[in-house]
């Protein structure tokens, strides 16, 4: 076992010391992500009859993984807002929605715009509307942060929610524009078509998760130069001591509202994407559990470091996915027989209850998240060693 | 706009408004008194809601009165009514203060900060609806009728039905037990010393883990009775009923001043009215988004609340 | 922390070219199911909410699938068939994966479902792509037979067979002049409110709407009270029906309520008890009486649940497709060709099964019935004239 | 020996505050802990009454080991520490303040009686009773501090830093009461920066520097040490 242990360290030594290694690992861990769709190749990420299964056979995997990926994009721009920023947003999917429904408006043929509001002829290209999607989360962004910035903490909290309940509920109502839960159908795919004729973008959800990860790893690099600028130190300042930042001179107000916009805006890219994929929006995919979700994707992978938020999209979406098909794995029985009444034990139906349990696991374990930044994480072991007696350790 | 509906139904709108107040007052103490103590919004507080409602539910099916069985007596109505609340009570804050030994006070003995203790209440939310859900086939569930519904007082278009009028007094009455425990006796000095100062409050002797229990205990029992009015008023549950309950007695909370018993009455009758009116006026489907506009635009005005922050903490 | 993440990336690679090893050595998949022409080991897939919020609606369809799967395996213990659930939550923004694992497999050549229309929209095209035949038992959105799906079928009248006759019942039977509509603005209930609207034209002396998961109708309670209404026609589903009906009953409104198949199921009768005594539920669908066989007393026996709205239509659409098996159509065209060609009176629903080329069902074939509460049970009250 | 700590050790995070902290106070003393800002002074008191809990060494308390004992129980076993920076409960009045000092008691008649005590030894809180704590001046609130932790009837009183912030006629004041208290027959522990007083009141004293103990006597004896009075005293 030390031998191991022993080659173990003499190789990741190896890529500590080298760069051009480090690099190089990132683009094979990259590289594999891009092929992870296939089946191919997936189905042996297990060994028949010795693991379970890795991927979900429960659901398309090629699907999962987009879904992962745009929760992933949501992640990393409510990252901005709350581990950077500090700021607590529960109404994050708001932005998501916005990105979407500016897609399905502008794309499909049977959206309200053409058909009765006559304010254009015929049906944008997508990539024409995805500026513009991004355009209008960011905007709607500034426009929410403008009143509700000047309260604090889960005063916060509340009026992001209610932000997101307000435009599901305007998306619910049938009357206007975007026609409830009837929906928008046949909004517009990207363009491309395979050397065939037949085009990338359609039913298949792997190119739309090979586009997804290309937009996930532009967005990493893109934060990543923006937390290391002016703009990241003043968050981390904020995030710490609003008032001293403040004292310090920093323009708060500002830069908080750049988090939200900056925020918005990717959540904005990631509600195209989807719709783009999805072919139909409704107002029911806009509730308020799925800003929670984000937000718990967020602090699940560890607030205030792209990783974690990445580890943390991932799981959110992937643990219920994959739940769905171990009870056939294992042979689990579906229902148990009470006191006459059946009660559903498979793990299908009780995947949220085992999601459940995960977080509550991580968190007692790892309060930091499973991945947290540096800077935090030592903040966070100053902090357990902070309990008060018998608290602790009685 | 329907200004006529808002006219006409003044009256009623009114009494339904305060009722539903009064129920989303009881749900917010829990998140109030929570909150004050521990600076936590303890979002599974809605299922704690949640097993208040089938706690009652189960103990009237037990003795016989199902959703499909006859009205009874008054006289026996008032029993199952005060057995409803006992055992819906004791539900509730059994399921509260689990949901604290196994979800917080974990994390508490860690130190861990408050974004994580959001995380596990998310978690537990989670697991409480999923586990009632797969128990009960996700199905909904009637009320047995218990109240009559022809109206105690009907004077000048003004209609008020014995379960408006239980619902309101015994919703006071609770309230008004529960402010006097707080301010009156040691154990709610104990909470409210907690609340001030946890640090001092332990040198005073005061067991704080005892404490923050005795806090989810309360929140739990006060759910408990809500629940029971909620069970009579709209006649059914299911798995799934606390969220937007819950949702909405955590704005009324916030909407008097997280933290502040009496602002979670003065938050949860000012929601239930604007809600009852607003749905009048512009139709039932904006009720949330007339709640929620209401409380974004007050918390720009007062951001802490109508009454200001916390259980007797002076502010800053 | 960056020896860290190179320690996880590090792993995730190692990892990565031990699977990239392992792949080297793969086995082809199974063939298309039914190659050998034996009906053994095909599934015939159920699309819907199964659990979530709406799973309380979808779960008793998928049971009388599940119902015909079970009688059918019990008679062909050699050669047995599964039913292989895809639950979608109801979602439109889950459905898309599902349906792509559906058409994955090979083994599934028929299709129940999707059970609502919002999903419909994003998965059918799926299934369209694929040539997998489906019906759909419940979801009744009129739009959905104009996109062009050839696999698309529906097992139930739609919207505008629905709405229009509940209002010529309002008008003609109940012969009410007050009537308040409401719906809970899912495309189901608004579109049932939309259609019957047209007809009920001046009668309509107030409209409200509610919303999903609402328990508290105390404003549109008052409004209906206040508006003199005799008549109540509710646009929507048993989870808002019910609570609502039992608050109106509470404020004193007496008037008549009804609603369309979304209330039609036995849980209204036992969450709103008394109060549902003389509501009035239309259905496109005839009433399924013991003459047509044993399915109500079948469902019971296994499920200790009376059958839900919607059961008897899955179970009979289950059938069609056994049908189609043991006839030896076991491939997904064979199957599409032979609901082209089926015309055959369900045992449990009592509707006749004829197919039109956009997927509805015959429109002769469509009958609305009336049902009233009584005495806790759906009683037939009359079928509704067509015009 | 009502309180002996054993070589104890404390740490903040990764910053050690406390190096083997060793000291001992017997029934009916006065001891003073002296030093300059950062020397420890505060954390041993924590450490004592448990707001901390020490990375290493013992604490015992009435020949019981109270080391990992929670904070609360201590104060039920007799130490009651009025804290730095006083800890008033801003939003109780100054009778429900006291009252808090007396929480884990039960004998009413007693508490009455101790009630009476504390507020003729302060008789301004007397004047003051029904007023919230937060509103009181700072010499006041000090006053409730010491009041406060009379009323749990302590075997050991510990006070943090109780003149600070006051003007010197307050601070006199406050010394002259902590003297009666101990004749009274309670052990006080108190930590000061201003030596000067401290000394000159305690039967004992220990002076600390940067989380040791450096020097142990008689109060008065180490009033006239030329270092402690070269350090602490001011006087060259």
């Amino acid at each position: 076992m030390s031998a191991v242990t022993d080659l173990w360290h003499r190789v990741t030594g190896f890529f500590n010391q080298s760069k051009p290694a480090r690099i190089g690992l990132i683009v094979v861990f990259v590289a594999f992500l891009y092929v992870l769709p296939n089946r191919e190749f997936y189905e042996y990420l297990n060994i028949p009859g010795v693991w379970i299964p890795l991927y979900t056979t429960g659901n398309d995997m090629a699907f999962v993984l987009f879904t992962c990926t745009w929760t992933i994009l949501l992640a990393l721009g409510l990252n901005v807002v709350v581990g950077y920023a500090g700021l607590l947003d529960l109404g994050f999917f708001g932005f998501f929605a916005v990105g979407a429904y500016t897609v399905a408006l502008m794309t499909s043929p049977e959206s309200k715009l053409i058909t009765e509001y006559n304010w254009f002829e015929s049906p944008y290209p997508w990539l024409v509307t995805v500026p513009i999607a991004i355009a209008l989360a960011l905007l709607s962004g500034v426009l929410l942060g403008w009143p509700s910035l000047r309260v604090r903490g889960d005063y916060l909290a509340i009026v992001t929610l209610g932000f997101a309940e307000v435009i599901r509920i305007i998306a619910k109502n049938q009357d206007w524009i975007l026609n409830g839960d009837r929906g928008i159908p046949q909004v517009g795919h990207p363009p491309g078509t395979w050397p065939d004729g037949t085009p990338i973008f359609q039913f298949d959800a792997k190119p739309y998760y090979w586009l997804a990860l290309t937009m996930v790893i532009v967005a990493v690099f893109l934060i990543r130069n923006l937390v290391r600028s002016r703009v990241g130190r003043a968050w981390v300042a904020i995030r710490e001591d609003e008032d001293a930042a403040e004292l310090m001179g920093v323009p708060t107000f500002r830069f908080k509202l750049w988090a939200f916009a900056i925020g918005a805006a990717v959540g904005g890219i990631s509600g195209s994407l989807w719709a783009g994929y999805n072919n139909f929006v409704n107002s029911a995919t806009f509730s308020v559990e799925n800003s929670i979700l984000v937000l718990a994707a967020v602090l699940l992978g560890g607030a205030g470091n792209q990783a974690g938020a990445i580890l943390g999209g991932f799981l959110v979406v992937y643990v219920p996915e994959w739940l769905r098909s171990v009870g056939d794995v294992f042979g689990w029985p579906k229902t148990v027989r009470v006191f006459d009444i059946n009660l559903d034990v498979s793990p299908t139906s009780l995947r949220y209850a085992f999601f459940g349990v995960l977080l509550i696991v991580v968190m007692i374990f790892r309060p930091q998240g499973l991945w947290p930044n540096r800077r935090r994480a030592a903040e966070f072991k100053d902090r357990r060693q902070a309990v008060v007696v018998g608290e602790g350790v009685g | 706009m329907h200004f006529d509906d808002l006219v006409n139904g003044f009256p009623n709108l009114t009494t339904t408004g305060l009722t539903q107040g009064a129920i989303y007052a009881l749900i917010a103490l829990g998140y109030t008194l929570v909150y004050g103590v521990l600076r936590l919004i303890n979002f599974a507080h809605s299922e704690v809601f949640m097993f208040g409602t089938f706690g009652a539910m189960w103990t009237w099916g037990w003795l016989g009165f199902g959703s499909t069985s006859g009205r009874p007596g008054l006289g026996t109505a008032i029993m199952l009514i005060a057995l409803g609340l006992v055992v819906a009570a004791v539900v509730s804050g059994a399921t509260a203060v689990v949901v604290e030994l196994v979800a917080y006070r974990p994390l508490r003995r860690r130190n861990a900060p408050p974004l994580a203790f959001l995380i596990t209440a998310i978690g537990a939310s989670f697991v409480l609806m999923e586990l009632m859900g797969a128990a009960t086939g996700r199905i909904q569930f009637g009320m047995p009728p218990l109240l009559p519904s022809n109206p105690v007082i009907n004077v000048g278009g003004w209609r008020i039905t014995p379960l408006q009028l239980a619902t309101f007094v015994v919703a006071l009455v609770v309230m008004f037990a529960l402010d006097t425990f707080v301010q009156k006796t040691r154990f709610g000095r104990g909470i409210r010393a907690v609340a001030q100062d946890a640090n001092t409050a332990a040198l005073m002797g005061v067991n704080k883990g005892k404490v923050i229990a005795l806090v989810f205990l309360l929140g739990g029992l006060l759910a408990g009775v809500a629940a029971v009015f909620h069970n009579m008023k709209t006649g059914n549950t299911r798995f799934n009923v606390g969220f937007l309950i819950g949702l909405k007695a955590f704005a009324a909370a916030v909407l008097g001043g997280i933290g502040n018993l009496r602002g979670a009455l003065v938050g949860g009758l000012l929601l239930g009215l604007v809600e009852s009116y607003g749905s009048a006026l512009f139709g039932s489907n904006w009720t949330n988004v007339i709640a929620f506009v209401v409380l974004v635009v007050l918390l720009m005005f007062r951001p802490t609340g109508l009454l200001g922050e916390s259980l007797g903490r002076a502010r800053a | 922390m960056r020896q860290r993440f190179t320690r996880v990336v590090g792993g995730v690679a190692l990892f990565a070219l031990v699977a990239v090893g392992a792949a080297a050595c793969k086995k082809d998949d199974a063939g298309p199911g039914g190659t050998n022409g034996a009906a053994c080991g095909l599934k015939i897939g159920f699309f819907g909410a199964l659990t979530g919020d709406n799973a309380g609606l979808v779960t008793p369809i998928k049971q009388g699938a599940e119902l015909a799967v079970a009688q059918y395996n019990d008679k062909n213990k050699d050669c047995t068939v599964t039913l292989a659930e895809f639950d979608s939550q109801g979602s439109a923004d889950k459905a898309p994966g599902l349906a792509t694992n559906a058409v994955n497999d090979a083994k599934i050549v028929a299709m129940i479902g999707p059970a609502f229309s919002g999903e419909s929209e994003a998965a059918n095209p799926i299934f369209e792509q694929a040539k997998l035949p489906a019906i759909t038992p419940s979801a009744t959105r009129p739009s959905l037979s104009t996109k062009g799906w050839t696999i698309f079928h529906r097992g139930v009248g739609n919207d505008l067979a629905q709405g229009p006759a509940a209002a010529r019942y309002i008008k003609n039977v109940l012969k009410a002049e007050k009537v308040f509509v409401v719906d809970d603005q899912s495309a189901y209930g608004a579109g049932l409110v939309d259609e019957a609207k047209k007809i009920l034209g001046t009668a309509i002396v107030g409209s409200d709407k509610v919303t999903e998961k609402q328990q508290e109708f105390g404003a549109t309670v008052s409004k209906v009270t206040g508006s003199g209404a005799t008549a109540l026609f509710y646009g929507g589903y048993t989870a808002e029906a019910a609570p609502f009906l039992k608050q109106l009953r509470s404020q004193g409104w007496q008037g008549k309520f009804l609603g369309g198949d979304g209330i039609n199921d036995a849980n209204f009768l036992s969450v709103a008890g008394k109060d549902s005594e003389g509501v009035i539920a239309t259905c496109p669908c005839a009433p399924a009486t013991a003459a047509k066989g044993t399915f109500v007393q079948d469902f019971k026996k296994k499920f200790n649940a009376d059958p839900g709205v919607y059961a008897d239509v899955a179970y009979d659409l289950a059938n069609i497709f056994l049908e189609a098996f043991q006839t030896g159509k076991v491939t997904r065209a064979d199957v599409q060709a032979f609901l082209g060609s089926y015309s055959k009176t369900g045992a449990a629903s009592g509707v006749t099964y004829k197919w039109e080329a956009n997927g509805e069902l015959d429109p002769s074939q469509v009958v609305v019935w009336a049902f009233e509460a009584k005495g806790n049970a759906w009683v037939p009250a009359q079928e509704i004239p067509k015009s | 020996m009502l309180l002996e700590l054993d070589n104890v050790t404390l740490h903040y995070g990764r910053i050690q505050a406390l190096h083997g902290i060793s000291l001992h106070v017997d029934e009916g003393e006065v001891v003073a802990l002296i030093g300059a800002n950062g020397a420890g002074k505060s954390t041993t008191m924590r450490a004592i009454s448990g707001l901390r809990p020490v990375s290493g060494g013992r604490i015992r308390f009435a020949g019981a080991d109270i080391t990992n004992l929670r904070a609360d129980l201590r104060t039920v076993r007799g130490i009651c520490q009025s804290p730095e920076g006083r800890g008033i409960f801003p939003g109780m009045t100054v009778r429900e303040n006291l009252d808090m000092g007396a929480y884990s008691r039960r004998d009413t008649a007693e508490i009455a009686k101790d009630l009476e005590r504390v507020l003729t030894l302060f008789p301004r809180l007397r004047e003051r009773i029904r007023q919230p704590g937060g509103t009181l001046s700072g010499g006041e609130q000090q006053m409730l501090a010491v009041g406060r932790a009379l009323m749990s009837r302590p075997k050991l009183l510990l006070l943090d830093e109780p003149s600070m912030g006051l003007a010197p006629m307050l601070i006199q004041q406050i010394f002259s009461i902590i003297t009666e208290i101990n004749e009274q027959g309670t052990t006080v522990l108190v930590v000061e920066q201003n030596a000067q007083q401290a000394l000159s009141r305690a039967h004992r004293a220990y002076v600390m520097e940067t989380g040791h103990i450096v020097k142990e006597g008689p109060g008065r004896a180490l009033l006239t040490d030329p270092a402690v009075k070269e350090a602490y005293l001011g006087v060259a």
